[in-house]
């Protein structure tokens, strides 16, 4: 399957494990990802809270870009991004004094005819895709899937699965044979973007969201959002002081899918994590000869 | 001198400016009640307008508004309840659906769609009456006379 | 031609039905309506691209010599089944008291009488939208059914021109078209959606439109005849092909299907159950034009 | 010849000051067909009335026109003056030159110009008008009733206590409805069954009501004063007649698993049942889905299954071969009070516009109830005999959660409109479960408190004052279970905290809905609904318990939520319209009505289409020897409104409108 791909500024500094792990084992899985010639930034960071028309316009200039170079699906990874793109492209759609408009600050035609499609909803359509092509299966793993807040919502513009209660990554992790588990933070907000303004509160609704992955005993919480990683993975250390309990690993959606397909954890990026991986990546290594088996 | 030649001297239009003719069709619960109410309350308007009741603007066919051009007619109102407010439920309804064909047609038949106005008037908007009666006749006199129409007739080959 | 024929002579044979309305060869190399009601009749009928006519009038209800023939089976191409779903619609026809047989069209000529073959240059106008498909009314399906490839109707480029004219030139130009009708509505006639037992154009008390053929009388019958239509129209363009004074009148059909499928999305629809626009509402139907 | 007399008003001077009234009867004057044409200072006076007499009978006028004020002012004044010349009411009309012309213009000569038209517009129309007489039918006195909740059951009382028969319809085994599920009733605390009881035995006694419980509305046919109602007795299995409601059948039932309709799925009752012990009628019915000798039926075996009940019966009352039957009942007037039922937060709903809650795990997080659920609990006949306890293990829980609005105003769950009732239940619910718990601590989520009412708002405030129920405003953002505990995640909007806490259970307020099914009796009933399925009022304001169908009237929480005084007020008040109705042996209507030229119709059946009323018919034209020859519309006078949508409609103009025929309208433009 071929689709445009959207990877936003997080997929190239932060996020540099999720986009390296998605390109490493896109191929594996018949996934081709053509990057959007000349795209340019969402508008995520503060432009939708301080001009409506920017905030269209931005991911909008992506989206033409996108129906120029004959792209019918664009594949947003980063929650953000995706959240930004198909606000952009349903109002867009709804609206068509709003397409005039934005057409003429864009100074080139745009229908929003391209779809906007999350990673959770590409990888679960190809679960198939994935099942066939796992080489180390990562049975007796449990994993808590997180999906945070853009991913799903809000309702209108990310329609393509139930908002209030999604299964998608729960979907993908079993395809790569592991066991997701059931828990109850899965959508819970974990801070977004005041890591660094309201540390307090991230800190408070990360630690709640990490002990109750612990509680429902997961190996390690899966996200598919940049900002969930950084806030779940860089900040866990604090989040659990003075708290009992082992670290939880903080993963993309891609490094699991990647490690199911037998790609290197290095090369997967997962070195790179602040919660240390090498526990995690100890588990999948021992369990094969069983797995296997089962 | 007759009172017929006494109303021809001091008529507006002698002044020199176009007073156009507009027929209104407008229904008898919302509309109709609603221009009672800018009476009672004295709202001032233009005088061109005459003005036929009808039960309900679903009783509103669109050969009214032909005819009445053909009776020179240099404008025409149609006028009804909101939707939602129809006494008898759905006549604006079905109205409003022929309508919105009529005022495409016109526009195509390259009939100026400005000469009609179709507003919704309660019975509670005397002053909006006024004010769709003043807006038409305005913007009807800045058209001009319809003689596209009522030179049809003379005009047949 | 021999399929249609053969279930024709069944038909008739059995006394399945009385009458079957197809196409036979008429004077000049065209084809013209024909009434079979003997098995031995059957074998006079045609079907190629001259058969132009919309045989679903003839199950009109005006057309009470047709009726006499007994339970009719009428032969239709695609362009036909809309305007026979649209009496059914109407209960001008009850979908049981006819048999209907469908035929594989790939298309009909404009002009018949021009003895040319189909082609793009010559194909009628309502072809090049149609799918050819077979109807689902049909009872008998006559040939495999195919698509006429022929580009987008010419009518619409046409519209297209007027539309970018100003409302005088507009104006103008309807009645320069209409300054030519001579009120023979023979428009009327020959619509098979025109089933009044009385017109209301023939209506004299209280007449609301002037029946002698002047400019004025003329805009009023086309306008009321285009309301009369909008959203029952199947755009089977025979008003057109017949008038004899050549008024573009698809044009107007034309326009109103356009206004009834992008206001009320509604198109001509060959399933007598999916209801008209007209006689129908929706709560939000778009009102930007009423203030 | 038309001989029509002109009579221009002066007003006093609210017409004469602007509008030259003499010009304008003497320019009328020259009109042809217009034989007399006066002015005067006071038409709608004495001697004004009396002008107008007698010059229909001095010049025999055969048409009226009055040029005045609006004629929803005095066209009843001076059409009865007409009639009182002798001449046909309809033949007189109104020009409005007051309110339309004298009134909103300045200019003397424009505003005379202005009045000579309209007064010529409605001589020409009146030339046209045909002497109308008022349309009579028969009325049947007798009414029906649909639904046998607390607003059926008063609708019905006070019919029958007005001296007229009543058919009171309900679709349970028992009337009595919500009312008799719930416990205490704000704002009083006063037992539900307690007020309710003495009600359901005086229907079931009253001389004049004829009641049929287990039974729906299959069809209707007619029109005001004459509806046809056919009724669906359901088969009970039990010969009312011979039961004497001894309970023996529901003792030996063995099948006792089944929850309990009545008690919201927390009591048991058998598969013959009577709902409840205060049931009217106490007969009992057999629920055949889950009887074991019936599902062996279903199942086609031929061997009979237990029948433990049929042998039990003393009076040999259990009859499990009866059918269902149908019954005709004529009625002149209908009362719709079919109630309501609850918002399930359920993954599956019954409508798309309605979407559940996943965020409170679709229903699936034990003791989370809704509300009457907790009725049921709180109420001393109920499954735990009054004691709060929780479904799942039956511990008394010490801490309470109820939601406000679960599902109500809450568009992206599918419903706008408030509930109503819900801040005054949960309020009520505090304090019942103060009373019962004393150390319990409840606890409210609201959006606001709508408490408006006599005692209402003073009811609340006891709650949160007297009985300590902490109310917090905000929403809950997810629930789930959490070991021994309900966990909740919320908010405090008026603090702007976060907020996360334990319940032992949680009450959901969920939104009151229109019962199942409304959609097709509003068909049957051709009354118009709203898309949540609530029957219409005819007017908001003004007509709130008629419906745009004459001769069906609403009372109740079918038509909106509503309270119980609420829906008892609407219901005696739909029993005065009946009254009102059924006093008279025949109705009068205005003649205003659509006639078809039969001649003439096409049989296209577009006005038929376009009737909000349902007036149109189909008519069968036959020849001398009985052959039908064809069909036409036909209008039926009793029905038709007099809207006139179908008249434009109508492509052969084969319809006309008395009062508003073409012939008038176009007279009146030609003479624009």
């Amino acid at each position: 399957m071929k689709i445009g791909y959207f990877p936003g500024c997080s997929l190239h500094s932060t996020g540099r494990e999720f986009n390296e792990s998605l390109r490493l084992f896109a191929p594996a899985i018949g996934l081709e990802l053509e990057e959007i010639k000349d795209w340019n930034c969402c508008g995520a960071t503060s432009a939708h809270a301080t001009n409506h028309l920017l905030s269209i316009a931005l991911p909008a200039r992506s989206l033409a870009l996108a129906e120029e170079q004959g792209m019918s699906e664009v594949l947003a990874p980063c929650a953000a991004c995706y959240s930004r793109l198909r606000t952009a492209s349903v109002e867009l759609r709804e609206n068509p004094s709003l397409q005039k408009e934005v057409s003429e600050v864009l100074e080139r035609p745009i229908a929003a005819t391209a779809e906007v499609r999350s990673i959770s909803e590409v990888l679960s359509r190809m679960t198939a895709d994935i099942r066939g092509a796992v080489v180390q299966p990562l049975a007796g793993l449990k994993l808590a899937c997180y999906y945070g807040c853009l991913l799903v919502r809000p309702p209108k513009i990310a329609s393509f699965e139930d908002s209030e209660m999604p299964t998608s990554l729960e979907g993908i992790v079993s395809a790569c044979g592991a066991e997701a588990v059931h828990w109850d933070r899965k959508l819970d907000c974990c801070g977004g973007g005041m890591s660094l303004s309201r540390t307090g509160s991230v800190i408070r609704l990360g630690r709640s969201i990490v002990s109750d992955a612990q509680k429902a005993g997961a190996h390690a919480i899966v996200v598919a959002c940049p900002m969930c990683h950084s806030n779940l993975d860089f900040r866990q250390r604090a989040m659990l002081k003075g708290q009992e309990g082992e670290v939880v690993p903080v993963l993309y959606i891609t490094q699991i899918v990647g490690l199911a397909l037998g790609l290197e954890p290095e090369k997967l990026g997962l070195r790179r994590h602040f919660v240390k991986t090498a526990p995690f990546i100890q588990r999948i290594t021992t369990v094969p000869a069983t797995a296997q088996e089962a | 001198m007759s009172t017929a030649t006494a109303i021809e001297n001091k008529s507006p239009a002698s002044a020199g400016r176009f007073e156009p003719r507009i027929a209104a069709f407008v229904c008898n619960w919302c509309t109709y009640t609603g221009a009672d109410l800018a009476g009672t309350s004295r709202v001032q308007m233009m005088p061109n307008v005459r003005m036929v009741r009808l039960p309900c603007t679903g009783r509103i066919d669109t050969a009214f508004i032909i005819k009445a051009f053909e009776r020179g007619a240099d404008g025409v109102i149609v006028s009804g309840c909101h939707p939602g407010d129809c006494h008898y439920s759905e006549g604006n309804y079905h109205a409003r659906r022929r309508f919105a064909m009529f005022k495409e047609l016109m526009n195509f038949m390259g009939i100026d769609e400005r000469r009609v106005t179709f507003s919704w008037v309660s019975a509670s908007e005397g002053r909006k009456w006024g004010d769709v009666v003043d807006e038409t006749i305005e913007r009807v006199r800045a058209l001009g006379p319809f003689d596209d129409y009522k030179t049809l007739l003379e005009e047949t080959p | 031609m021999n399929e249609l024929r053969q279930l024709a002579r069944k038909l008739l044979a059995d006394k399945t039905v009385g009458v079957v309305i197809g196409y036979e060869e008429g004077q000049g190399a065209v084809t013209r309506p024909s009434f079979a009601t003997s098995p031995e009749q059957a074998e006079k009928l045609v079907f190629d691209a001259r058969c132009v006519q919309n045989l679903a009038s003839y199950l009109s209800p005006r057309r009470s010599t047709v009726r006499s023939l007994g339970k009719p089976a009428v032969v239709v191409k695609a362009c036909d089944a809309k305007a026979l779903a649209g009496l059914i619609r109407e209960a001008q026809v009850k979908r049981e008291d006819v048999v209907v047989i469908s035929v594989a069209c790939g298309g009909v000529l404009a002009d018949p009488r021009s003895g040319k073959a189909l082609s793009e240059a010559m194909v009628a106008d309502r072809c090049r939208d149609c799918d050819g498909a077979h109807t689902s009314l049909a009872d008998h399906k006559v040939g495999q059914a195919k698509a006429p490839a022929f580009g987008s109707p010419k009518v619409d480029a046409r519209l297209a021109e007027l539309q970018a004219m100003t409302a005088p030139q507009r104006f103008a130009f309807f009645k320069s078209v209409f300054s030519e009708c001579t009120r023979c509505n023979v428009c009327r006639e020959v619509c098979p959606m025109c089933f009044c037992a009385r017109c209301m154009a023939d209506k004299s008390e209280p007449q609301w439109i002037e029946s002698s053929p002047h400019l004025r009388g003329n805009f009023a019958w086309h306008m009321l005849r285009a309301m009369h239509l909008a959203g029952r129209c199947v755009g089977c363009n025979e008003c057109e092909r017949a008038c004899p004074a050549g008024i573009p009148l698809s044009l107007i059909t034309r326009k109103m299907q356009k206004v009834v499928s992008e206001r009320f999305g509604y198109s001509p629809s060959d399933d007598p159950n999916v209801p008209a626009p007209t006689g129908a509402f929706r709560l939000d139907d778009a009102q930007e034009f009423i203030r | 010849m038309s001989r029509i007399g002109v009579f221009v008003c002066h007003c006093g001077e609210n017409i004469a000051r602007t509008v030259d009234t003499a010009a304008v009867a003497q320019e009328c004057g020259k009109l042809p067909g217009v034989i007399h044409s006066v002015d005067y200072k006071y038409m709608c006076s004495d001697p004004g009335q009396l002008m107008v007499k007698q010059a229909i009978a001095e010049h025999k006028l055969t048409g009226v026109v009055v040029a005045a004020c609006s004629p929803h002012m005095h066209e009843k004044t001076f059409r009865r003056a007409t009639a009182g010349a002798g001449l046909n009411p309809f033949l007189c009309e109104m020009a409005n030159v007051r309110e339309h012309c004298s009134w909103i213009h300045e200019s003397r000569t424009a505003a005379t110009e202005k009045a000579i038209d309209a007064t010529r517009m409605i001589v020409e129309k009146v030339k046209r008008n045909a002497p109308l007489s008022p349309i009579h039918i028969p009325v049947t006195r007798r009414a029906l009733v649909i639904g046998g909740g607390i607003a059926g059951i008063q609708a019905a009382l006070d019919i029958a206590d007005g001296g007229r028969e009543v058919v009171l319809v309900e679709k349970e085994p028992s009337i009595g409805g919500h009312m008799s599920q719930l416990s205490e009733t704000f704002p009083t605390l006063d037992c539900s069954q307690c007020i309710l009881t003495p009600r359901m035995v005086e229907a079931f006694q009253h001389p004049r009501i004829k009641l049929y419980t287990y039974s729906e509305v299959e069809s209707v046919d007619g029109y005001i004063g004459n509806f046809k109602v056919t009724i669906r007795k359901k088969a009970r299995s039990v010969d009312e007649a011979n039961c004497n409601g001894c309970g023996a059948c529901q003792a030996v039932c063995p099948n006792k698993k089944i929850p309990s309709e009545f008690d919201a799925g927390l009591g048991k009752r058998s598969a013959i049942y009577v709902p409840f012990p205060q049931a009217v009628p106490n007969i009992p019915v057999i629920d055949r889905e889950r009887c074991s000798y019936f599902r062996a039926k279903a199942k086609g075996s031929t061997k009979v299954v237990c029948g433990k009940c049929a042998e039990a019966c003393g009076k040999g009352a259990v009859h499990f071969d009866q059918q269902d039957t149908l019954v005709t009942e004529d009625v002149g007037a209908i009362v719709v009070a079919t109630g309501y039922r609850l918002y399930d937060i359920g993954k599956d709903q019954d409508s798309e516009l309605l979407k559940g809650y996943g965020e409170y795990g679709y229903g699936t997080v034990p003791d989370v109830i809704d509300g009457m659920q907790f009725e049921r609990l709180a109420s001393a006949s109920g499954p735990t005999a009054g004691k709060i306890l929780r479904p799942s293990d039956g511990k008394e829980p010490t801490s309470v959660v109820f939601l406000q609005c679960i599902g109500s105003r809450d568009p992206s769950k599918g419903i706008e409109y408030c509930s109503k009732i819900c801040c005054m239940y949960v309020a009520k619910h505090t304090m019942l479960y103060k009373h019962k718990v004393h150390h319990g601590q409840a606890t409210v989520f609201y959006m606001d408190i709508r408490a408006a009412g006599k005692g209402y708002d003073e009811f609340t405030r006891r709650a949160i004052e007297e009985d300590g129920a902490r109310y917090v405003r905000g929403r809950v953002s997810r629930l789930y279970r959490d070991g021994e505990v309900i966990k909740i995640l919320g908010f405090d909007t008026l603090s702007g905290e976060p907020i996360e806490m334990d319940a032992d259970m949680v009450v959901l307020a969920t939104a009151m809905r229109p019962q199942a099914g409304m959609a097709e009796l509003a068909q049957k009933l051709s009354v118009s609904y709203d898309k949540h399925g609530f029957i219409n009022e005819a007017h908001p304001k003004l007509r709130p318990v008629e419906t745009n169908t004459a001769g069906v009237f609403v009372a109740g929480a079918c038509q909106s939520p509503r309270d119980i005084p609420d829906s008892v007020a609407m219901a005696s008040a739909t029993a005065s319209k009946i009254l009102g109705l059924l006093s008279n042996e025949q109705l009068e209507r205005e003649p205003t009505v659509a006639r078809v030229d039969e001649s003439t119709c096409s049989a296209c059946f577009h006005c038929e289409r376009v009737c909000a009323y349902g007036a149109v018919e189909h008519k069968d034209i036959r020849d001398r020897s009985g052959n039908l020859v064809r069909v036409v519309a036909s209008v039926n006078k009793g029905v038709c409104q007099g809207c006139g949508t179908c008249l434009a409609t109508c492509p052969s103009k084969s319809l006309e409108l008395d009062g508003f025929t073409d012939a008038q309208i176009h007279a009146a433009i030609m003479a624009f």
